[in-house]
């Protein structure tokens, strides 16, 4: 069902917690659908320092979760901004097709939580 | 790495002497029960054996009251169904319960695309129906009643005996779905009252692919597939000899050990309930507390998911299944679940535990080892725990 | 007493290397394909391999175009009905042949009983239709085809490839019944131009109770039996596996032994007819000469009955069947033997061997030793013969 690469991720989680004071936090999904997805995020210099994640929800949701959280780290915004739904799937190396709304889920947190930092900065 | 089985409500593993028996016919004995000559004789008598013990297992008067299908499902469809397109004339209208398995709630809704109308009673907190509700809801159209004997994902035992009596006074055609309490709690036809049952092999340490309708005599029916006379005219298709020696083989052994394994599973069952319920904060015990079948239990683990806890736990060797939306991949999790009157949220985090005759008093100890911290890791992982 | 098994067209055994197979998923590996722990991906794995192994014995494009069954009858009610049904807006014209086994027959009678039309075409004195007569009877109410690949009483194999291009031709959707000539001949969906094929295991060397269907992908289809959402929610109810595992081995091992088998079962079977032929009088071939399953012998012996003679050679460890009204309980023999213009007493006497992979050529000798005195002796007894 799952890859090796999601079996990893999922039993190994990177990144798990929140981060206090975060200079952007996203959060998305919806408990009664079963996923949520909450992303803190330091930034510095434009380069994201620190990501940390809390997810609620299946195994392909943890493991898209840890691994976005891979992929962000010490990008720039801009660069962690290209990160896409299909770009998580891919580097589990595939998700079940029942599971692929669970990294959209992934994608949209980061973006959710790089917005919010945005709109901080510009406030 | 210790390897504990706690999903036998899902499916059971094949007895070794349902298993030899079985064996005999796919190596040795392979005639076509429907053939004259001895190859055939021979396969019919194994069948026609099997029958005696289905029968003998339920109570039923005669194994003309028998016929064996592919699978509880296939005999849940023939019973309901059959039964409906017979009594069409009669009336139209269907009584179940939110409790049923898909197995019978789907063929409810094919009927009623098809023009016959079904109630579905709602379910009490510990996923109860009574025989008064049944009552209220008969209408002189009611043609049929199907209510299951135990719930698959709680573990509830409805009062099948008293709803049969409530289906004999209304003189409506009464069907139980038997898959989850045979072998495991009293199932005999006349007790309970019922015009059909049915069950399944694969739940009573039989193969999967086999299955039993028990039909009282005089009941309306007609069947819903179509071929060659087998099974008396009820079930076409060339029998599957091994798979129905099996059935018969393991219904008698289960009929058998029933009262001590449910003694010995029970023990275990309200032990685990107990410390479950003491060792971790934010729990809710699904289905009812007592009248439940002796080797399943069944929480909700607030704040987090199903599946990954399954996930968690098979990294650990252990079994269990979870009615989470994210283990079936669709977006609604158990539908019985949400009856009893759980928010979606907290039935996502579902766990059901439902213990064989293998398991002994140190499978019971691994899992209350290694559950707390798995949901202590996921709750800490969860944006929705206080913690 | 020498023991021979002639009568592969009911049912063969299991092939020991699919028994084995087959047995390690009953005794080692139980999973529920639709658990999500290790357990049950273990059997899903089994399944879809399974999956694929019917896939590439038949040529489909894909595994999401087979569906496991039960059995061909209920293989073939999923074609037929499931088409049907979900046609019903297009039309409710059904073509089919008398040739058809009654899994197809059946299936049809009950789409008249719900207001199709079917269309029934007779057979030529060989038991053929051609795709001439089905052009013919085609109307643009027509939404499909029923003709089966190869006959299991009389062995004819009919011109599917050229039916299913008038099928194509006029946008009909086509199904065959190829129970009989899977591992026999060859099988190619693609090739025939089939839409829906159906087959069963215990016709291969697989056991009894398995099946499959196999659809295009992209056919207008309805599922006709409910429950959960198992074989990509056409077929529910929990899987076979031991079945579905046994499937697909024994149809992978059929295809590769199809071509040797054929050469040397369908030497014997030429020498049968020309011995028989010529040393019993007043005895008839049935089914087409040359264009007939290899390993399919088929006779009407005047003057006697099916059912004596195969008590008789059974009494001399011979396995036959007849398509005598005796042997079924019923009052009508075969409808295909009265379908290619023989009288029903006539057909009373028909005889039916059919050879399979473990028969010999001693086995051969044995029976031209055996039949002829048989014979003998039941014309003496009977008030019809000249003699
Ligand atoms: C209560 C109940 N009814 C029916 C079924 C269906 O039986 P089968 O798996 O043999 O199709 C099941 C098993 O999943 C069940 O638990
Ligand atoms: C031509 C044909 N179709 C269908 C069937 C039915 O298959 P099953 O015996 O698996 O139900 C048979 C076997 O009896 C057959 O010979
Ligand atoms: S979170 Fe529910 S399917 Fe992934
Ligand atoms: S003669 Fe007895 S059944 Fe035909």
């Amino acid at each position: 069902m799952y890859t090796e690469k999601v079996m990893d991720h999922f039993s190994n989680p990177r990144n798990v917690g929140e981060i206090e004071n975060a200079d952007g936090a996203g959060q998305v999904g919806n408990p009664s659908c079963g996923d949520i997805m909450k992303i803190t995020l330091k930034v510095e210099d434009n380069i994201i320092k620190d990501i940390k994640f809390k997810t609620f929800g299946c195994g392909a949701a943890v493991a898209t979760s840890s691994m976005v959280t891979e992929m962000a780290m010490g990008k720039t915004i801009e660069e962690a901004l290209q990160i896409t739904n299909k770009s998580v799937a891919e580097a589990l190396e595939g998700l079940p097709p029942a599971k692929m709304h669970c990294s959209n889920l992934a994608a949209d947190a980061l973006k959710a939580a790089i917005e919010d930092y945005l709109k901080k900065q510009n406030a | 790495m210790r390897k504990v089985y706690f999903d036998h409500s899902a499916t059971t593993p094949v007895d070794p002497a349902v298993a030899e028996e079985m064996i005999k016919y796919i190596t040795e004995h392979f005639g076509n029960p429907s053939s004259i000559h001895s190859w055939g004789r021979e396969a019919r008598k194994a069948v026609e054996k099997a029958r005696q013990q289905v029968a003998t297992a339920i109570g039923a008067s005669s194994i003309g009251e028998i016929a064996f299908t592919s699978s509880g499902t296939e005999a849940a469809n023939m019973a309901i169904r059959g039964v409906a397109y017979a009594n069409r004339q009669k009336g139209n209208h269907i009584i179940t319960s939110a409790a049923e398995h898909s197995a019978v709630l789907a063929c409810c809704k094919q009927l009623e695309r098809e023009g016959f109308t079904v109630t579905v009673l709602p379910l009490d907190q510990y996923g109860l129906v009574t025989a008064q509700q049944v009552a209220e809801a008969i209408t002189d159209k009611t043609i049929l009643i199907s209510i299951m004997h135990a719930n698959n994902e709680i573990g509830t035992i409805m009062p099948i005996k008293e709803i049969g009596e409530v289906a004999r006074e209304n003189k409506v055609i009464f069907h139980t779905d038997a898959v989850q309490s045979v072998g495991k709690i009293p199932v005999n036809v006349d007790e309970l009252g019922v015009n059909l049952l049915t069950l399944s092999g694969h739940k009573i340490y039989g193969p999967k692919g086999i299955g039993a309708m028990y039909i009282r005599k005089g009941t309306f029916w007609q069947p819903i597939t179509f071929g060659g006379g087998q099974e008396r005219r009820r079930r076409p298709g060339t029998e599957n000899v091994a798979g129905i020696v099996a059935l018969g083989k393991a219904i008698e052994m289960a009929t058998e050990r029933m009262y001590n394994d449910a003694q010995r599973l029970s023990g275990y069952r309200d032990r685990l309930i107990k410390e479950v319920l003491e060792k971790i904060p934010n729990t809710i015990l699904t289905g009812h507390p007592q009248n439940r079948l002796p080797n399943h239990v069944s929480f909700c683990f607030r704040f987090i998911e199903g599946e990954s806890m399954l996930l968690m736990l098979d990294m650990k060797g252990i079994a269990i299944s979870s009615g989470s939306a994210c283990t079936s991949g669709s977006l609604e999790p158990s539908h019985v679940l949400t009856a009893i009157g759980l928010s979606k949220e907290v039935a996502h985090g579902s766990l059901r535990l439902t213990m064989g005759k293998y398991n002994t008093e140190e499978d019971i100890e691994y899992f209350l080892e290694v559950l707390p911290p798995v949901i202590e890791r996921l709750r800490a992982m969860s944006p929705l725990s206080e913690g």
